[in-house]
């Protein structure tokens, strides 16, 4: 999961990215040249576009902070850009010397060539004998209530917004076209006006507009000259005919 | 490689398996012919002896095994033993009162409240007696419930679970807080 | 008891514990004076030295845990077939690093370091044993807390956190990157 996320060829995240970047091109970590800075990092969230590679939300992120500090930097009081840039130069440090003890760390791993052993299978008695005061144990889920509470209703706020995006039904254009045609079919033409009658769905507005396009874009239908009506280009019914079982057969 | 390394190799091979270990397998990984592996686990078995070790190496069939010396066992239950007496760790405490506040209780919830997995920690609980299993929950996958244990009353001075002492109720919390904005205020 | 025998005890205890026993529970059991008892585990390592045992006894924190010495690893893995533990990732390290340096610490305080959202990262170090729950921060939220393992000692061929490198000084990495880029010229 982490590889897909963050692995963006070799940066671990926006700040790797920049780090990378800093280094590359002779920028000064204690006084970093926003512009430049932000017309590197956005020529590689470019070209990770192109190459069609999925950035984490992250890389974004530090785009728009990126953005804002030059931003405010044109500003006539640019104190809040320079405090940004600042902040910014900080966490790039931080994080630099963590990447450099964690290269000295990883230098100390022997964890591989050491072995331990699982403890013996004694039959022992584990009951626990310690006597407590129960005020421990209201202690111990006041400590822990406020977070989860907090947690609980952050999940039932995810999920009214999941909801909102899953449950709105969503008309797909196929319908739509479908749904014209057979006006079509029956009457030979229809008036604009009466496609949108009594719909009220943004999602199913948005089909039938799309599937106009579609239906005129691909020569099955003509619009007159004033857009009010649409007329029917006839087919012969074969195509007709095949052209229905299609759609069943993709539904 | 001399004798030495062989018997050091032996030594690591049979501690690090944990089980026994068969003749062809330990000799081979020890780089020893298996027509010499037997002297080898005599001079090792010998030292151990010599200085009073409290291991000894064993032959079970065709395999070796790495183990205690029985007179040692009071020495080792001592130990083990006295583990279950350190107090309760924090992560222990928390799932233990999100069970005996919500019993019974999957491990799903308790890690659901906590935010972290908690497997471990609710098998170190069922270890100590202090929660057990409570068959399983009517919902969709069935989940094992737990709820704790009569040791676990005993061990919190309880007659009875209705004896826990009761959670500050969400409108006490709240009218606590109007309380102290109040005091804030009038300061 | 005679020394002898307090030797075979603190050995047979610390094979059959196999995780890290602590001094106190160690010296109880063996029933050794915590005073003397790194003496005892000094005099147990210095006959392994001698004999060229396949096995030493570590100090972690203010635990022992028996091990096997590294350069038996080759024998040990053709033995018992582990997989030879795959080296951590960039970004565990990364996470491992932050943690081990600043113990106790939040999982926010890591992602904030690293910029990037680190729970499966954390959540693996967990896993790996490396990193565990430490109780809760006192700051708005509660949010867990995490610490390095004993395991992570031994790993790491530290006695105790304290022994961890100092970290390198903010003016080295101004170097260091002023260092890459002649490195790049000179390509």
């Amino acid at each position: 999961m982490e590889n897909i996320t963050y692995k963006l060829e070799v940066f671990e995240g926006p700040l790797d990215l920049l780090l990378s970047l800093i280094s590359k091109h002779k920028l000064n970590i204690c006084d970093i040249e926003i512009s430049e800075l932000l017309e590197q990092y956005m020529l590689y969230i470019d070209q990770a576009h192109e190459q069609n590679l999925e950035l984490a939300g992250e890389f974004l992120e530090m785009a728009a902070r990126l953005v804002y500090i030059k931003t405010a930097s044109l500003l006539p009081q640019p104190e809040e850009a320079e405090h940004m840039k600042k902040e910014l130069e900080g966490v790039l440090i931080e994080y630099s010397l963590c990447k450099k003890a964690a290269v000295r760390l990883a230098d100390m791993n022997i964890g591989g060539d050491i072995f331990v052993r699982e403890q013996m299978k004694i039959k022992a008695d584990m009951t626990y004998r310690l006597v407590h005061d129960p005020i421990w144990l209201l202690n111990a889920y006041s400590g822990i209530s406020a977070k989860s509470l907090k947690t609980n209703s952050q999940k039932l706020h995810i999920e009214s917004k999941i909801n909102n995006v899953v449950k709105r039904r969503i008309v797909s254009v196929l319908s739509k076209v479908v749904h014209i045609l057979r006006e079509l079919y029956t009457t030979g033409e229809v008036s604009m006006d009466k496609l949108y009658n009594g719909v009220e769905e943004r999602s199913a507005r948005v089909a039938t507009f799309l599937a106009v396009l579609e239906l005129t874009k691909s020569g099955r239908i003509k619009i007159s000259d004033d857009n009010t009506m649409i007329y029917f280009k006839g087919r012969k019914n074969g195509v007709r005919k095949s052209w229905r079982s299609k759609i069943s057969s993709a539904r | 490689m001399e004798i030495k390394d062989k018997l050091g190799a032996i030594e690591a091979i049979l501690f690090a398996s944990g089980e026994p270990v068969e003749v062809l397998r330990l000799a081979e990984a020890s780089d020893t012919d298996v027509g010499t592996l037997p002297a080898m686990i005599k001079l090792l078995n010998e030292r151990y002896d010599d200085c009073g070790s409290g291991l000894s190496i064993k032959k079970l069939e065709s395999s070796y095994q790495m183990c205690t010396r029985e007179e040692f066992a009071p020495h080792i239950r001592r130990a083990i033993e006295t583990k279950r007496n350190t107090p309760l760790s924090n992560a222990a405490m928390e799932a233990l009162t999100i069970i005996a506040y919500n019993q019974p209780v999957s491990k799903g919830f308790v890690e659901n409240v906590r935010g972290v997995d908690s497997s471990s920690v609710i098998n170190n609980l069922v270890d100590k007696g202090l929660v057990e299993e409570a068959g399983r929950l009517d919902v969709p996958g069935r989940p094992l419930a737990y709820k704790t244990t009569s040791n676990f009353l005993r061990c919190f001075g309880l007659d009875s679970i209705s004896e826990l002492p009761p959670l500050p109720h969400e409108s006490e919390v709240t009218a606590q807080l109007a309380d102290e904005d109040t005091d804030d205020i009038s300061e």
